[in-house]
């Protein structure tokens, strides 16, 4: 493993999440086309998402897109303000912690009602 | 000294198109900051998950404004997502023959979902008194 | 292994600054550059401080005041005729570069900034001037890329890790060289019209040196071996500013910027030595006051260094104008110049000896200038001579720019008039035979088998306390005792390396071959010159001595090994020899 | 102190794998890398193969990857790394042996932005003017010593050794920036190719490994937003 600088973990995270992201796109075009097919079907399959396990899921979800989303405005800022790169592990750093400061409530929010 | 390898100063022209596809990417990916956030907060902390049904989307999309804002959400995403894979590919894949077929492959995929993402937007009918 | 042929009007071996130039004066034509590193690490690019060239952009300044600046800095040694054309070409080689896209540091009007520099003075020795023109400090790195960049523009080609081990001289005419490609260990024969040796120095002579690993004498050596004398050989300068123990230059610039050299009782002690010009003074001098302060006891803590202080310059000009040398000294002594002063101590850094040629780069086979036809050398492995017993700061990069590319111009035309030389049948077959014997260990007389690191390590220790600054018969003679020893014990030397591919092992054996040669042709100059003058100090002669060694020295290897020296007068245009003071 | 130095050791045409051998030896906390390869070199193994010539950071030979990272051998000292060490060829060059890459496909890269200065017309007499402002715009740029750390610590080189990559947009950005050159539309046209400049994905991981400290993202930001600008 290369042991490269916060930017190389930046970049990895960002790909991967858009990549997760994406498929989950994928299959949320599928599953909302089901409305095409009445309340049945789609309230049926819709259903599946309230069980545990999609909930957690939903909250991955989430968290991907929260971080894909600050790094890329990072990314763009950086590559718009080029003087910025002298910045760029405060940066990161600040994506790091916008991110567990939105994350951490929503996440809270999100499965709350599974804890009671 | 021996050359061992082949791959050295060929360029692959490419007009603006990568110059374009990386100025989208950030333009859309700011908008998308709006549109995809605004969408989760709405659907998945408002709203929550248990409460998104049939009678809820078709509330929601009998105002067009909903609709539009669906619809440019996917095809933003969409090609988005979609010309990031295609980055990834020119990246990893490096046998041309298997690179042209994942690339046509991508637009292929990435047309299918994009219609199909819009013909239900566009199709779905609210059942009256829905 | 059969040997590869090739054929190039041209062939050029070395790729710094000297090889570089004398490439791009002969764009166009069928030329061949070998080189045993890729030419952007050659030890130009080490270079720091600056370029001489009276531009005076920045006060009054003229190529006379130059030339008499490097004829007294040679102490008297230098042929003048060949000083006035560096100082004269000086000017419009800086421009060439210049144009040639070279980022020189510029005046707030735009023209190339100039500093000062050790030994270069206004109207004759009154005060330094600032002469050196320069790109922070990283001048010699600028130099390299820019002629490397040109070379790539202009489509030279370029022959990387080749390692040259044999001149061809057939009845007379220099026919081609002899070279092995590191990568496979291929030996390639060059059958070629004109030759042109630019290997750079051989401070690895030496203990602590400037010099990079690779800078072994390989050109000097070879040439000595074809029977070509070597000039000067008693000539190795010691810069005074060496990073303690490492050897690593921090260049006179920073004394040009206003450094000041400090000594264990905190005092500048080059007010006692050289009054007016202090630690500008010229090199020979200083590193010889350094030495004095050290054995009278008044190195920093009674150690063997003493200090260079820049603190009093403040953070600004030195991270403007010294980058460089700012993060050698935090890299490898975790110290801020800017807060605390640098341990130096004197480092073999510069040969003002070589290969002897005129002043179109012609290589001469003896007092009478006798040439050697399509022989050609440039650079450090060459002695003109304009740098005498003593180099000025700065006038080796316009030396090896200056004479690059005169060497370059006059090989355009010897190539022109002249048919390719007729090559023997087997030339290249005895010395892959040798090179063979190395690499499958089937070296030596049966004797106890020796390690090149070994005996590489002893010589530039003993070479560093018998044979650099200060000299004597005694030290001398001893030295060249133990070089009969080493010569003796190279003859079983044994290298582990049996691959044909890079074989680095094998390279090192061979340049400690050359090693050893310019060490034995050194010290035989030393110990035959009895006067002190320059960089030749001798105890037992301190005075210099116009009247017996007002000569260039001429070494030749003997049949019998043995070396004979001849000697060849100076050539004096305008400045008549006086005492040197500062 | 003593260390453990490891290496791994390839010969093209002969090892059909690498392999690592170890050495245990005595050294400074202050001496180089470089130092403990030598040491090794000289007097245990001599069939330990590396490049090396200046030995002070300045001539670009020795980059390797010495405990996971691009450096150069000669400017990291022991007591920066510890006293485990372990050390590998440069990625995505073809390895001829041990430590040594094959440089050639670096270099055509390289070639291939024109790193030289272009200026239409006849020079004049004496030199181009250029203020200190102009000069310094492409100063971090002509530092570079081509030592190849850069290009290949970049993730996105690795896997696509098309990738014109940071060194050579380093040298291009050098001419880009320079007030006197003239040829600046070849260039950009040559980095705006689907191997150019829009590969970089702003990793900074050439910037931890430029041994010159040169800010490598930045330029290649410059790069990228002169394209963006760029007329027609
Ligand atoms: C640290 C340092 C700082 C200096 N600063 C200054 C300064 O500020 N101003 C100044 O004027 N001078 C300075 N000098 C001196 C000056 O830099 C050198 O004398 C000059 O650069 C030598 O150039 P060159 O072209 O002769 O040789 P080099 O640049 O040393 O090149 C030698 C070439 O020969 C090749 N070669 C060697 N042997 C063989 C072989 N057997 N086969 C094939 N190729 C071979 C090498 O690969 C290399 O390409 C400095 C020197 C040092 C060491
Ligand atoms: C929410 C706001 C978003 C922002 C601000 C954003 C921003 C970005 C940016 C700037 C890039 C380019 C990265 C680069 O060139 O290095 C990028 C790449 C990518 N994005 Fe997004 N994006 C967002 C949402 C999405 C969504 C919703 C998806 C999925 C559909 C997605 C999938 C991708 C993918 C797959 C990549 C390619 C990654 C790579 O090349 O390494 N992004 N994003
Ligand atoms: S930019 Fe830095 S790391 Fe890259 S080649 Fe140049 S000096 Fe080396
Ligand atoms: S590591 Fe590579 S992706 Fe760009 S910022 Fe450096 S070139
Ligand atoms: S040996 Fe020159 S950079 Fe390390």
């Amino acid at each position: 493993m290369y042991r490269g600088g916060p930017g190389q973990w930046a970049w990895l995270l960002h790909r991967w999440s858009g990549v997760a992201v994406l498929l989950f796109l994928l299959i949320h075009i599928l599953d909302t086309g089901l409305v095409l097919f009445g309340p049945q079907v789609y309230d049926k399959v819709v259903g599946l998402y309230t069980h545990p396990v999609f909930r957690v899921g939903e909250v991955g979800l989430v968290a991907a897109v929260l971080y894909h989303a600050l790094n890329g405005i990072r990314i763009t800022l950086i590559d718009f303000y080029p003087e910025l790169t002298e910045r760029q592990r405060p940066l990161f750093y600040a994506v790091v912690s916008v991110f567990v400061l939105l994350f951490l409530p929503t996440a809270y929010l999100m499965l709350e009602t599974l804890l009671w | 000294m021996a050359e061992l390898t082949a791959a050295g100063g060929r360029t692959r022209p490419a007009g603006k198109l990568e110059l374009y596809a990386w100025l989208f990417m950030r333009v859309s990916g700011v908008v998308l900051l709006f549109l995809a956030l605004g969408h989760l907060a709405i659907m998945h902390l408002l709203e929550g998950v248990d409460k998104i049904n049939f009678a809820f989307v078709a509330g929601r999309w009998s105002n067009p404004l909903w609709r539009f804002y669906d619809w440019f959400l996917l095809a933003l995403a969409l090609v988005h997502g979609f010309n990031g894979v295609r980055v990834m590919v020119d990246d990893y894949v490096r046998r041309p023959g298997l690179r042209v077929f994942s690339l046509v492959m991508l637009w292929v995929l990435t047309l299918v979902f994009l219609v199909a993402g819009t013909l239900v937007i566009v199709l779905f009918q609210v059942p009256v008194g829905g | 292994m059969a040997l590869v042929y090739h054929q190039h009007e041209v062939v050029i071996v070395g790729a710094g600054g000297a090889g570089l130039m004398a490439a791009l004066a002969l764009r166009g034509r069928d030329v061949a550059v070998l080189s045993k590193l890729h030419p952007v690490r050659s030890h130009t690019g080490a270079a720091q401080g600056g370029i001489g060239a009276a531009l005076g952009n920045m006060e009054e300044d003229h190529w006379e005041w130059h030339m008499f600046d490097t004829v007294k800095g040679s102490d008297y040694l230098a042929d003048q005729d060949a000083v006035e054309i560096l100082a004269r070409e000086a000017v419009e080689t800086v421009m060439d570069l210049e144009h040639w896209g070279l980022p020189f540091s510029r005046t707030p009007e735009g023209k190339i900034a100039q500093r000062k520099f050790g030994g270069h003075t206004k109207e004759y020795g009154k005060e330094a001037v600032r002469r050196s023109c320069y790109a922070a400090d990283r001048t010699g790195h600028m130099i390299l890329q820019t002629c490397y960049q040109q070379g790539i523009r202009h489509q030279v080609k370029y022959y990387n890790e080749y390692m040259v081990v044999e001149l061809l001289v057939e009845s007379g005419r220099t026919a081609g060289v002899v070279a092995v490609s590191i990568a496979d260990g291929q030996l390639h024969v060059f059958h070629a019209k004109a030759v042109l040796f630019a290997t750079g120095g051989f401070g690895r002579m030496y203990e602590v040196t400037s010099n990079a690993h690779a800078l072994t004498g390989d050109g000097v050596a070879v040439a000595w071996q074809a029977g070509v004398p070597i000039e000067d050989m008693e000539f190795f300068q010691f810069h005074p500013t060496g990073i303690y123990r490492l050897g690593i230059l921090i260049t006179e610039g920073a004394r040009g910027e206003g450094g000041k050299l400090l000594n264990g009782k905190g005092e500048r002690f080059m007010e006692r030595y050289a009054p007016s010009m202090l630690d500008l003074a010229p090199r020979d001098i200083i590193s010889r006051c350094i030495y004095r302060e050290l054995r009278e006891g008044r190195g920093i803590h009674g150690q063997g260094y003493v200090h260079l202080d820049l603190t009093h310059l403040g953070a600004k000009v030195i991270h403007e104008k010294l980058p460089d040398i700012t993060d050698f000294v935090r890299t490898y002594l975790g110290i801020d110049p800017v807060k605390e002063p640098i341990p130096v101590q004197p480092t073999a850094h510069y040969a003002m000896g070589g290969i002897p040629t005129d002043m179109w780069g012609r290589v001469v086979v003896d007092e009478k200038n006798k040439i050697l036809p399509g022989f050609y050398a440039a650079g450090e492995c060459a002695c003109v001579s304009v740098h005498g017993a003593n180099r000025l700061g700065t006038n080796s990069l316009v030396d090896i720019l200056v004479f690059g590319r005169r060497a370059g111009r006059d090989i355009a035309r010897y190539v022109g008039e002249n048919e390719y030389p007729p090559l023997a049948p087997h030339a290249g077959e005895a010395t892959g035979e040798r090179l063979a014997r190395l690499r499958e260990g089937r070296n030596g007389s049966g004797g106890r088998a020796e390690s090149v690191a070994d005996l590489r390590e002893t010589l530039q220790r003993e070479m560093m306390e018998k044979a650099s600054v200060f000299r004597t018969s005694g030290l001398l003679a001893q030295m060249s005792e133990k070089l009969f020893e080493l010569r003796q014990r190279f003859q079983n030397v044994v290298i582990q390396d049996r691959s044909t591919v890079f074989n680095t092992d094998l390279m090192e054996a061979l340049e400690l071959g050359f090693l050893l040669d310019v060490a034995e042709a050194t010290v035989a100059a030393a110990l035959a010159r009895s006067e002190s003058r320059g960089a030749h100090f001798r105890e037992d002669f301190p005075q210099r001595d116009d009247q017996n060694w007002l000569k260039h020295s001429l070494a030749y290897r003997g049949a019998d090994g043995k070396i004979e020296f001849k000697y060849k007068p100076v050539t004096i245009t305008r400045f008549e020899p006086k005492e040197r003071k500062y | 102190m003593h260390i453990r130095l490891r290496v791994k050791r390839f010969e093209a045409g002969k090892d059909r794998e690498p392999y690592w051998s170890e050495y245990g030896l005595e050294v400074e906390a202050t001496d180089r890398v470089l130092d403990a390869l030598h040491r090794v070199k000289w007097h245990q193994d001599g069939t330990l193969t590396f490049r090396r010539s200046c030995a002070h950071g300045v001539c670009g030979s020795d980059a390797m990857l010495i405990n996971g990272r691009n450096r150069l051998a000669c400017k990291v000292l022991i007591r920066d790394v510890g006293d485990h060490i372990a050390v590998e060829p440069l990625r995505g060059y073809p390895v001829i042996r041990d430590l040594v890459v094959d440089q050639s496909a670096f270099f055509r890269k390289y070639e291939s932005v024109q790193p030289y200065l272009v200026a239409d017309g006849e020079p004049p007499a004496r030199e181009r003017r250029q203020s200190p402002a102009e000069r310094e715009r492409f100063d971090d740029t002509t530092k570079c010593i081509l030592c190849m750390a850069c290009t290949t610590s970049c993730p996105v080189f690795w896997p696509n050794p098309e990738y014109v990559g940071p060194a050579a947009i380093v040298n291009a950005h050098r001419f880009l920036f320079d007030s006197r050159d003239t040829e600046k539309e070849g260039r950009l046209a040559r980095l705006n190719a689907g191997d150019g400049v829009w590969r970089c994905r702003t990793i900074f991981n050439c910037v931890e490994a430029c041994p010159r400290e040169i800010n490598i993202t930045r330029a290649i930001g410059e790069v990228k937003k002169a394209l963006l600008l760029q007329k027609g």
